[in-house]
């Protein structure tokens, strides 16, 4: 740095005294460019994930950094090293930074009512009582032990629905409580 | 739906008759009336030095209190117009050549000072000497701060402005001359003593002529770069300020006699310059919105 | 990549599946030619080398015309044909084959509009010259005979010199030197004869010796993350983990259910597979004794597929609805209904990352504006519990190329949202809770289920690769296998889906491997893990000659090593390592004894790809021309005009007389996706940087449609079937052509693209409203691709005026009673 | 490396060394984009990774609306879209010159519609071009050249970035593009465009959407190298039938000296929203200068003369 500290930093002398008289370049520069670096060389970690869009599979990279005490993610672009997708992505894929960190994610419980016209809200702890107790009493009221004469061991009282947008381990313990349930109803996006 | 964008479709092709370029984003009244200080303010300063060279210190005095005025005005435009004001200061950041706008800062910076000085001791009286040598040297930085917006509006992409680099600076060399005139006309139209009112009426006359014949020039633009100086909004303006400054010449040549007549040739070739800057800064928008202009220029249909 | 040329049907690959269509554009590069046949000129056709429209409905001819090219010619891979496929097999007197019985095969029963297919099963004798009258191979040339270029252009608008080059490429691109590659979606199989289409495609290829080979075979594009891994381990009505069938009623016993199976190939070990799985879900209390626990699984009674439940629904005799990350109010064919059914519910739980449509039915959904609903009248208690993203969970997605990728955790979910196997888990445990004391039967199952999994951190997450270990399974000493081969039936081992068996191999996640593609080979074995066995080709022993020789060395994959004594090449090979090509199995063998070392397709009985498909299909052991459920066309080939077996619910009031005719409906309607969005839109009309993308829903028309009803680019239209009415904006494009059908005239379709609902940044009419409840009877799955509407040019009516409007056109079309 | 180019290679024509004439002793290779728009599959993959590397801001939910021209809703690059992907629907007749009666896709919106009876009148779709538009990061650059801050300037690798840090939003740069790319950002107040992922390039990483673009038609690389392979695939394209390959930008005797993001396109460039032939505005600045300096001297000798009469 020109010992005259702050002179030296007004490009237009740095436009007289280095090699960029017209301003174009390196006596125009800012501090703000000076300092540029990408983000995802402040992250804290890198994961290697897979784009929950579609079925391709394509390789994704998620950074995360520490804010504030918090986790969060940073960005998600994709894995160069995947077979399948060899770093690229879809408009879908690119879009899963915001997919998981937008505002519009509903990230507490909501409960509405019978016959209610808002929603309230409720403890997650609660809710999964209250489904218990559901689940518990429809299987009670709606077993099936016989049909036409043939033992079947079933409920028809509850249904559940969707499984292709989940990992291969949940729909296993889904179907897995489900069929110990006796509760056939059970199907996914496979069928629509 | 896109009706209005309905181009003739004849003989060129578009991307749904969407712009190639972006339209300006500098506003009305903010460039207009920056163009119009700036030129007041440069020939009110060379008019002042004149005046003084020609002992005619009434006007003198006028004119660099006018420059001084004038050089504000437009500066406080320049700012609001910027998208930061607040970093108006960056304009002196660097000088940079290929930059009209640099160059013209520089200018507008050095000229203020100057005027502002020359005002400065007119107004109290101190150091006469000083004052009347930045008085002087005004009269350099004026003319240049009246016509280097030429050169900004012609170094752009838009076709209207850029086929104009020639009749641009003569506008507003015209302009200047005219907005100085007018002002020397209204200030010296009450004072008992001719010769400041004289000189005033044929610098105003000079400068209407200059004016009209750059605006004439503009409309002859041949080729397609030069229709919105001819047609739609933008011509009209510029056939209404030729009417007005035409018309403020007229009236400067009967300002012999009555005050009322000076101060309507003032009016009108003010206005007249007024309007000018508005058509060239509608001409310009015209030309950037449609992508024929920029189709046809470039295919040779220019 | 390896293809000489690419035939997409029934899919819009380069939008649905941009990334995968990379290797499309490689496989162009290398001079392969790529063919789009598509009702519309989609992104995908415009990287094609040839598109060709077709009106919707028509692909068995399509597909059966080049079947008939192919026999009539003589353009065959014979060799192939001969060793591999079932075309020798000689078929009994009793059958008699659609082309003789008007549409019907023999079997047909008209009452229960379903086949019985004893007349069906082949008697044994072969004929390996392919000429005798009843063999697979003649049979076949007789049905598809009449399937010719001129009925191509009369049932599908496809121009015979369009048909003869695509015949003409796909014979020059198939052999021993080269090979053409089938690529399709729901764009074939959301049909009433869905399953057929693939069907015929899958004859087409076995023809022309394409299947098992590189840059060969059938690719299904599969539409979510991990569907296929939903069909693998199925959150589906009627399988098991590794598609083994739920239990029915007459299956009193494990043993009376195995016989159940067929003993083709290697569904021999299907013992081992089953008390594998009842070991792994029922641990110690499942013996020997009690039939490991068999009896405590429910059986299935018929179709309890989505849309029979939704009916279900509708009559209120279902209390509760589990929604898990879907959302049928905008995703499900007659959206209407799905929303209708919902109100009739006592509680419904939505697991997803915003509050969807179907969480929200009860305040935002098009009945409650028509008044058909109302808020007040609904007493259905709703419960919204957030979902954790693909980020704050670990697990396994399953691609479309059947290849499990571990995706690992980044972060906690924020606030209440949780992992699906958190929430299933702890439902599970809270409902174990609930029942610990009782001595009740049919609880038994539910407390003897192995439920115990290692939790962590505060929100007790259960480790996921706890489960995919006991989805990989164990042997007696707890030690993790690594493969099905390992499975035995007394008991002594234990795994959640013999299919997936060999992804813990080792004790190592072969599903996290991530050695960069740049390390390895281009079958890049070690990224993920593929089922089975972490083959990536299956039948690729078809890839070699009967002497195990590879047909040519451009297109060597699979090959006999002689010296080594096994087989070997660029894959895992889908066979048995040591079974040399010339062995010969022994007389009344079963499973896998029963193949010879000449029988790629090692899970069918003799090893051979399936021409002619005896037993397992409900409409028919060859693909027939059926037209769709609503069609402005009479079927040309046969007098039976739809599909016979296909399933439309005539016995629900809701679905009664639900469909309606051409003369009131003239014009085609097709769904489908963008690009920009995802389904019912809840995953990108919730993003900002998706939705901006396309912000409104449109139809797609030609010109000549515009000019037709007065409609304006840009304006607005309303679209109006049997079922509901929506309005959509317009887009007027030539990439939709109208097709002239020879003494038809001229057929008329409309795109409309299905993502809009009434929730997100950017929402819309849910054009699934206009669709029926009309399914394919072998999986159910529903006819969305091809329905009759008409379309008037204005917004549709707002409030009950909607309902009038649909009610008007309908008692035009002669259907009085409510829909 | 010659260090000193001439005066006027510094405003206009052939400039080899961009980075050196703005000051960079030693800089990495130039580098640039290469979009092959003949793999373009309109997926518009780059937007999106674009927009969420650079946290652009979004448009508020109001203005979200079909714009009825293809499958574009984004509609031209911009202060917030550094990214634009254009559709352009085309049938046999309008590819190359336009015929008379050959409706190009302009008018598909406008009246030709109302006269359409039979079905084939119109002549279907056989073409539907696609094409992934960006700043051109010009060798010789109006926007840096007019840039009265220095906000504009040249990278070390040779890219063209706005420094948002010392921006005051004068919009000169608007007016000066000849690609109308850069824009300012009304309620922010600066100018904006593609920085060619600058932050990513110090790291040593490769712009967001050239990684995203799913058929690598976005190709990032040294410029010279990319000038190579594009040379080669016009020539691929040609021996395939596909005439109506050509480059665009890719002359570094051009208008702008070459662009540092060239195009291979398949049709006119007006098609795609381009100029067909941009040149630099700073070619003519130093006769500009000279104009404005004789109308200043006009000026002054008009006050002259006007003062010229004697004083009594």
């Amino acid at each position: 740095m020109d010992p005259r500290g702050r002179l030296g930093k007004w490009p237009v002398y740095r436009q007289l005294t280095g090699r960029d008289q017209l301003g174009r370049g390196t006596a125009a520069r800012s501090p703000g460019t000076e300092a540029a670096a990408p983000r995802t060389e402040s992250a804290d970690r890198v994961v290697s994930s897979i784009c929950p869009y579609c079925a391709v599979g394509c390789g994704q990279l998620v950074y995360v950094a520490r804010r504030d005490g918090t986790d969060a993610v940073t960005q998600i672009e994709g894995d160069p090293d995947s077979p399948v997708s060899r770093g690229r992505l879809c408009p879908k894929g690119a879009a899963s930074k915001q997919l998981v960190t937008h505002p519009g994610r509903q990230t507490t419980v909501l409960y509405r009512r019978p016959y209610a016209a808002e929603w309230e809200p409720l403890s997650l702890d609660r809710a999964m009582d209250m489904i218990a107790d559901r689940v518990v009493a429809a299987r009670e009221q709606t077993w099936q032990e016989t049909w036409q004469g043939k033992r079947v061991a079933r409920t028809m009282g509850f249904a559940s629905l969707g499984g292709a947008t989940l990992d291969n381990e949940e729909n296993y313990l889904i179907k897995k409580l489900w069929t110990a349930m006796g509760a056939i109803q059970i199907e996914n996006q496979a069928r629509i | 739906m896109s009706e209005e964008r309905q181009v003739p479709e004849a003989e060129f092709r578009s991307y749904y008759g969407r712009p190639i370029l972006k339209v300006t984003r500098w506003k009305e009244p903010h460039l207009p009336a920056y163009l119009f200080l700036g030129e007041l303010s440069g020939a009110a300063a060379v008019l002042a030095a004149a005046a003084a060279a020609t002992r005619r210190p009434a006007l003198a005095r006028s004119g660099r209190l006018i420059a001084a005025a004038a050089a504000y005005g437009g500066a406080g435009f320049l700012t609001a117009e910027l998208g930061r004001p607040e970093r108006f200061v960056n304009m002196l950041r660097v000088a940079k050549p290929t930059s009209p706008m640099s160059m013209g800062s520089w200018i507008l910076a050095a000229h203020s000072g100057l005027v502002s000085a020359a005002a400065a001791s007119e107004v109290t009286g101190q150091l006469p000497v000083l004052g009347a040598a930045a008085g002087l040297a005004a009269s350099v930085t004026g003319p240049l701060l009246a016509t280097y917006p030429g050169v900004l509006l012609a170094n752009t992409a838009v076709p209207a402005w850029h086929t104009a680099y020639r009749e641009l600076p003569l506008l507003f060399a015209g302009g200047a001359m005219t907005a100085a005139g007018a002002g020397g006309l209204a200030v010296s139209a009450c004072r008992a003593d001719r010769t400041d009112f004289d000189a005033a009426r044929r610098l105003a006359l000079a400068g209407a002529v200059m004016e009209s014949a750059a605006g004439f020039g503009l409309e002859r633009l041949h080729g397609l770069s030069g229709e919105p100086y001819r047609q739609g909004n933008s011509g009209n303006l510029l056939r209404t300020a030729r009417f007005l400054t035409i018309g403020g010449a007229a009236a400067t040549l009967a300002a012999r006699r009555s005050r009322i007549a000076a101060g309507a040739a003032a009016a009108l070739l003010t206005a007249g310059g007024v309007c000018a800057k508005f058509a060239v800064l509608r001409a310009g928008v015209a030309s950037a919105r449609d992508p024929r202009y920029v189709v046809a220029a470039q295919r040779g249909g220019a | 990549m390896n293809s000489d040329c690419i035939v997409i049907a029934g899919s819009n690959m380069a939008e649905c599946h941009p990334v995968a269509f990379q290797w499309v554009v490689e496989a162009k590069r290398r001079g392969a030619t790529i063919i789009h046949v598509d009702p519309r000129f989609t992104r995908t056709s415009a990287l094609a080398d040839l598109h060709v429209p077709n009106r919707v409905g028509g692909d068995v001819v399509f597909l059966g015309a080049l079947i008939n090219h192919v026999l009539s010619g003589g353009h065959e891979f014979r060799e192939y044909v001969t060793a591999y496929t079932n075309a020798a097999d000689i078929l009994p007197e009793e059958y008699v084959d659609a082309e003789d019985g008007a549409g019907l095969f023999s079997g047909y029963d008209p009452a229960t509009r379903s086949y019985d297919n004893a007349t069906w099963r082949p008697t044994g004798e072969r004929d390996l010259t392919l000429s005798h009258p009843r063999c697979v191979f003649q049979v076949l040339k007789r049905h598809f005979a009449r399937y010719t270029p001129e009925r191509v252009q009369r049932a599908c608008g496809i121009s015979p010199q369009d048909f003869s080059r695509i015949a003409a490429t796909l014979v020059s691109c198939s052999g021993r030197e080269r090979t053409t590659a089938w690529v399709y979606a729901v764009g074939w199989t959301q049909h009433t004869t869905g399953v057929q289409h693939i069907r015929t495609a899958a004859i087409l290829q076995l023809l022309l010796g394409n299947m098992g080979r590189p840059g060969g075979g059938i690719l299904a594009l599969r539409g979510h993350a991990s569907i296929q891994g939903s069909t693998d381990i199925p959150t589906l009505f009627d399988l098991l983990p590794g598609y083994l069938p739920m239990p029915r009623p007459d299956d009193v016993s494990l043993e009376r259910y195995l016989t159940r199976i067929p003993d083709t190939g290697f569904w021999g070990n299907k013992r081992s597979y089953l008390v594998s799985l009842l070991k792994a879900w029922f641990g110690d209390a499942a013996t020997a004794e009690n039939d490991f626990c068999f009896g405590a699984l429910p059986r299935i009674s018929g179709d309890h597929g989505t849309y029979r439940t939704v009916l279900d629904m509708i009559e209120g005799k279902i209390k509760g609805y589990f929604l898990w990350g879907q959302n049928p109010a905008v995703g499900s064919a007659g959206a209407r209904l799905q929303r209708l059914a919902m109100a009739k519910l006592s509680w419904l739980v939505v697991r997803d990352l915003t509050v969807i449509e179907s969480a929200a039915f009860w305040k935002n959904s098009p009945e409650i504006a028509t008044g058909e609903l109302r808020t007040d009248q609904i007493g259905t208690e709703v419960f919204f519990i957030p979902a954790a993203s693909h980020v704050e969970k670990g697990g396994t997605f399953t691609n479309t190329q059947r290849m499990l990728q571990w995706h690992h955790k980044a972060l906690d979910p924020p606030a209440d949202a949780r992992s699906d196997l958190w929430f299933a888990y702890h439902l599970g445990k809270r409902i174990r809770a609930r029942l610990a004391g009782s001595t009740a039967a049919r609880d038994r199952g539910l407390l003897n289920l192995t439920w115990e999994y290692p939790e962590s951190g505060e929100e007790a997450e259960p480790a996921a690769e706890a489960v995919l270990q006991e989805v990989n399974g164990r042997g007696p000493d707890g030690r993790l296998l690594s493969g099905f081969a390992e499975l035995k039936g007394d008991g002594s081992t234990a795994c959640g889906c013999w299919i997936y068996s060999g992804c813990f191999a080792g004790g190592v996640n072969q599903t996290a491997r991530r050695r960069p593609h740049t390390e390895q080979s281009w079958v890049a074995p070690e990224w993920g893990w593929a089922w089975p066995a972490n083959r990536r080709i299956l039948y690729n022993r078809a890839s070699a000659d009967p002497a195990g020789r590879p047909w040519s060395e451009a297109k060597a994959y699979v090959w006999w090593d002689a010296e080594a004594g096994q087989w070997t090449g660029h894959d895992v090979p889908d066979f048995e390592r040591g079974k040399p090509p010339d062995f010969v199995p022994e007389p009344g063998a079963a499973g896998p004894a029963a193949l010879g070392g000449a029988d790629p397709f090692i899970m069918q009985r003799d090893g051979k790809g399936a021409l002619f498909v005896s037993a397992g299909l409900a409409d028919g052991p060859l693909p027939t021309h059926y037209e769709p459920a609503e069609s402005p066309l009479v079927n040309a080939l046969y007098k039976q005009d739809d599909s016979p077996v296909a399933k439309s619910y005539p016995d629900h009031p809701a679905t009664h007389n639900q469909l309606g005719g051409a003369a009131v409906y003239p014009f085609v309607v097709t769904t489908y996706r963008l690009t920009e969005h995802h389904t019912a839109g809840g995953m990108s009309r919730t993003l900002s940087r998706l939705a901006e993308l396309q912000p409104e829903l449109f139809c797609e028309v030609s010109p000549s449609l515009a000019a037709l009803r007065g409609l304006e680019n840009g304006g607005w239209a309303t679209i109006i079937t049997a079922r509901a009415a929506i309005e959509a904006r317009v887009l007027v494009t030539r990439r939709v052509r109208p097709l002239r059908i020879p003494g038809e005239g001229v057929i008329h379709q409309i795109g409309l693209p299905y993502h809009w609902g009434s929730e997100g940044m950017v929402t819309g009419d849910t054009v699934n409203d206009l669709l029926p409840f009309v399914v394919d009877p072998n999986v159910f799955i529903q006819e969305s691709k091809v329905a009759t509407c008409d379309v008037k040019p204005g917004r549709r009516p707002r409030g009950p005026a909607l309902t009038d409007l649909v009610m008007r056109y309908r008692r035009e079309a002669g259907l009085e009673e409510d829909r | 490396m010659k260090h000193q180019a001439s005066v006027a290679s510094r405003l206009y024509g052939r400039l080899d060394d961009v980075s050196g004439e703005a000051g960079y002793a030693e800089h990495p290779p130039r580098v640039g984009f290469f979009t092959d728009t003949s793999v373009c599959i309109g997926c518009k993959a780059c937007e999106v990774a674009c927009k969420e590397w650079n946290a652009l801001p979004d448009p508020d939910a109001g203005v979200l609306k079909l714009s009825g021209e293809s499958y574009d809703n984004t509609s031209a690059l911009g202060a917030s879209s550094w990214r634009h992907v254009a559709f352009i629907e085309q049938g046999p007749l309008d590819a190359g010159a336009p015929a008379a009666g050959g409706l190009s896709p302009a008018d598909v919106l406008g009246p030709a519609l109302a006269g359409l009876a039979s079905p084939d009148s119109v002549a279907p779709a056989t073409r539907w071009l696609m094409a992934s538009d960006v700043c051109k990061h010009c060798t010789h650059a109006a926007c840096l050249d007019v840039c009265p801050t220095g906000a504009l300037v040249r990278t070390e690798f040779g890219t063209v970035i706005v420094q948002s840090d010392v921006c005051n939003g004068c919009a000169y740069c608007v007016s000066a593009c000849p690609f109308g790319v850069i824009d300012r950002r009304e309620d922010d107040g600066r100018a904006w465009k593609c920085t060619m992922c600058y932050d990513r390039l110090r790291g040593g990483m490769e712009p967001a959407c050239a990684k995203a673009c799913p058929t690598d038609s976005i190709q990032f690389g040294p410029l010279d190298e990319l000038r190579v392979t594009a040379a080669a695939r016009v020539q691929e394209l040609h021996a395939s039938g596909v005439t109506d390959a050509r480059l665009y930008g890719a002359d570094p005797d051009d208008g702008i000296g070459g662009a540092g993001a060239f195009f291979l396109l398949l049709d006119e460039p007006e098609v795609y929203g381009l100029p067909p032939n941009p040149v630099v505005t700073t070619k003519d600045l130093p006769a500009m200068w000279k104009w404005a300096g004789g109308a200043a001297a006009l000026l002054v000798a008009g006050v002259a003369a006007a003062f010229a009469g004697r004083r009594p």
